[in-house]
């Protein structure tokens, strides 16, 4: 994802904006990271350039 | 199953893009429909393999293309897909838009919106991100008229909604949005084997073939946000 | 030569029942997809014959039909092919509608809107009888995509508006009504002779004749006030 | 025309509703009469139960 997608994406839980930690680039792309909403303290992971903003409880791992 | 299980496993074994083989039939008609103008952005819910809004994006020179997806697996098969910079795909779920208000021109959905747990609240949130005079292009198999669909809820673990074409203009409404268009759009392309092939697999007669593809078709709703 | 001159002689000369016979190969799909409910009242632009008002009675149950005309004769005849108390005819020119505003829910438009002297002080004028979240439908074979609509104006004395696709929807926005879907209808039932027959009277080439019923058809565009 | 038309019909000019003079009934029917507009005087004829709306301007009978 490009970093001008945190003008459009919003925090699920209370649409709040989101604030980007811990990017890895490549290029202009960031390509793993996490997005942070300062409201809530919800976390959201960006896994191979894709955001996941699923709600936490949509999000946990398949079971193995 | 949740969402992101079941269609985590249709996107692993390839169902995505036999899914854009099929669907494609009906869905280039109504997407030839949709007023996108050069620069709009585009928001395509449940976008599974992405087609839809790579389209847009060629055809109507959109400017921007969020695909959304419940399922991981599917957005990121999208993604290696494509290399367009205006296209971009978010895992998220249809019940809480991780969107801005207003953000969004138009809103394109093509035999998804029946997955989503709340569908009232869903229309809520396409009227929260959708723009004033946006539109919301929903086109679904899945719908009462379409009797031949009915079956489909027993082969997946999710709770589907089966709307008429009545409740369809009503709920969206109900969240906001005048309801400025609704159609059965035919799937002319889908190949009808003569009569002495039937049975099939799949159809036990000729004539319900023909009423499925011909006749009832893709069930198109659009609305647009007073 | 003004429209009610025109159009008064076209009435006399039973061309109204002829345009309905051609028009509604493309009108009915375009009719079809109106949302509109039980009970609503429609304002059919140019009525002519008055087909559509009288179709959209019996498919979509529409409480009040009202037929405009800028021709006497149209408007007479029409009302001569129906006694249904629900439709009403009158007399009265694109320009200035002789409504109240917020009264339709529904404006219906077919082969007709381009005679406008102003087409934008008609849109309007459709905007402001039409209710918030009301359409426009607007249908038309002239218009700039279709050459093979160009020479019409040649046979006629009222000067046409030949608006592209572009045109149309930026002209509907400047109105307030925004556009909802743009779409061309073909016409898959107008006869094509075979190869051998051509040239015939209309057509120089069938290809010409194809690309012109089959292809360009009808072009609507669906406008919604806001 | 019945006279619930009269609710939604307008004068073209300005707007303005309109009053049913010297009207002849067939049943509900109004099949005869004349629409007057308060505010500016003009006058519309009701022929064979159609009401004729046409600015004054282009309601000219065509030459003979
Ligand atoms: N609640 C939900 N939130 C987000 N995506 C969902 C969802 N429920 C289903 N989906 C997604 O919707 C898609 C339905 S399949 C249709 C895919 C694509 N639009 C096409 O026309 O082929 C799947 O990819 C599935 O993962
Ligand atoms: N400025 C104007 N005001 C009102 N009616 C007009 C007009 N210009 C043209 N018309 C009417 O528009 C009609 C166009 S012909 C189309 C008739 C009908 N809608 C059909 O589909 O067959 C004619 O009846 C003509 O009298």
């Amino acid at each position: 994802m490009k970093e001008s997608l945190l003008e459009i994406l919003r925090c699920p839980l209370d649409k709040h904006e989101l604030e980007l930690e811990d990017a890895e680039y490549d290029g202009e792309e960031i390509v793993e990271g996490t997005l942070v909403c300062p409201e809530c303290g919800e976390r959201y992971p960006i896994e191979d350039g894709i955001p996941n903003l699923l709600p936490p409880d949509m999000r946990e791992e398949a079971p193995a | 199953m949740s969402v992101r299980e079941e269609f985590d496993e249709w996107a692993a074994s390839g169902r995505d893009r036999g899914m854009e083989d099929r669907h494609w039939h009906t869905a280039k008609h109504a997407l030839a429909r949709m007023p996108v103008e050069s620069g709009d952005t585009v928001l395509d819910l449940g976008c599974g393999s992405g087609y839809a809004g790579r389209a847009l994006r060629e055809t109507a020179n959109a400017g921007r293309i969020y695909g959304l997806d419940g399922s991981p697996e599917m957005a990121h098969n999208a993604a290696t897909y494509t290399d367009d910079p205006g296209v971009t795909y978010v895992v998220g779920d249809f019940g809480s838009l991780p969107f801005a208000p207003d953000a969004i021109d138009h809103v394109w959905s093509m035999e998804a919106f029946y997955y989503a747990a709340d569908p009232h609240r869903t229309l809520e949130e396409i009227t929260r991100v959708l723009r004033p005079g946006g539109t919301f292009y929903c086109a679904v198999n899945y719908y009462e008229e379409n009797v031949h669909s009915h079956p489909w809820q027993d082969t997946i673990s999710i709770e589907m909604t089966r709307w008429d074409r009545d409740q369809y203009r009503e709920a969206f409404r109900e969240a906001g949005l005048a309801v400025a268009e609704q159609d059965q759009i035919p799937d002319r392309e889908v190949g009808i084997p003569p009569e002495s092939e039937f049975p099939t697999d799949d159809w036990e007669t000729r004539e319900a073939m023909v009423e499925r593809y011909r006749e009832l078709g893709t069930l198109l709703t659009v609305g647009v946000v007073l």
